[in-house]
């Protein structure tokens, strides 16, 4: 398993590599992106903090927990900080699997999670202000 | 003198001006009291006070989780929700 | 929209951003993969066949009824034919959207129905024999 | 001579040892007439022709679908999610 926060651009390649191996099935990848829009208002870009030595911990708990409810192979997880540009990516989470439902379902459980329980945050720069977005620990699209 | 690291982030490390502090221990310190003892000195954080979250050593505890020399404590801003602009 | 039946190596980048937007927030991405086992029998690759103006055809219905269906922003399906081996990415799915529930609801339910309608075969041959997986029109992980 | 341009696929190209074959078209054929027609040729066919899906110019008919000169008919295997090894 594959636990990164980083400020550096996030690699899809790299976590697909990481959760692939020879009974892998299915792979399904979420990409968390900065969109330009939210609460209609226009966004200008986002700002991401993060207790980054907790953070892998507590995704390391999720994943092991997902991995065992759903049967799946690999998880592999990024979390960008600092500065993000509306179109870059903020999170990707990869999940291997021998079927596509597992694959699909634990990717979509995990990032729920993620969401709620990985102590990181966004501060979204609008037009006319701006707002740590802390009812929702993770990225914008949620 | 027998102290405990405290970091701040998001809001809060904007709100104190600072992403770390130290926070001297008395006998019987719990997370409340240090987030207590940081208050006083940040009263930006004073709002915060029945909102905020903490971690000692990078796992969540309650409020009344005691704090030894040594611990990093950490606070974890509320998860509010809400959409007040700053 | 993308809908691509070829021979070469795949190019999720290339279907990534295909799909991305400024109002993106969300891409899910599916690939399925050749594994080395099915059925309790060693793999040792598989080759695809496809009628692939057909394919390309199907694939476009599907994805404008899934558009329409979950309210997602794009869609991009590329699938490779011939002989591939283990570890080789025969089929790739992403659908972007400004929220990640419709992303991920959108993309498991168009790979469903890519299985199960587009016209495309694979053989599999293994230690032993080989068949041609005529109930799963498409890749193996099904 | 008004003739139709089968595709075969898959299991069933294997089995005739081609991918494409014309047929000749009588008056009011049909997709499953002219599947008949290819199984004469083509013997290793014949046990499809109860489990054979027809498309014709790229769009799946049923098997009573007329086939007009210049057509395309294309011979769609059988959906079985059997596992009998060949």
């Amino acid at each position: 398993m594959l636990f990164e926060v980083t400020p550096d651009t996030l690699d899809p390649a790299r976590v697909v590599e990481h959760v692939q191996s020879a009974d892998t099935g299915a792979v399904a990848l979420f990409y968390g992106i900065v969109r330009d829009n939210n609460l209609g208002r226009r966004v200008l870009y986002l700002e991401y903090d993060a207790y980054p030595e907790m953070a892998t911990k507590v995704m390391r708990q999720i994943a092991e927990d997902i991995r065992e409810q759903h049967g799946v192979i690999n998880v592999a997880i990024q979390h960008r900080t600092g500065r993000l540009e509306i179109g870059e990516t903020s999170l990707l989470v990869a999940v291997s699997a021998a079927h596509r439902r597992e694959a699909f379902e634990a990717c979509h459980a995990l990032v729920d999670r993620f969401k709620a329980e990985v102590p990181i945050w966004k501060k979204e720069v609008f037009e006319g202000g701006e707002e740590w977005i802390e009812g929702d620990l993770s990225p914008q699209e949620s | 003198m027998s102290t405990a690291r405290v970091r701040l982030f998001a809001r809060l490390a904007e709100l104190a001006g600072t992403r770390e502090a130290d926070v001297e221990l008395g006998e019987g310190l719990t997370a409340a009291d240090v987030f207590a003892a940081l208050a006083d000195r940040y009263p930006g954080l004073a709002g915060f006070a029945t909102s905020v979250r903490f971690a000692v050593n990078a796992e969540y505890v309650p409020n009344t989780h005691p704090v030894r020399p040594g611990d990093e404590v950490a606070l974890i801003p509320p998860v509010s929700g809400g959409s007040r602009a700053v």
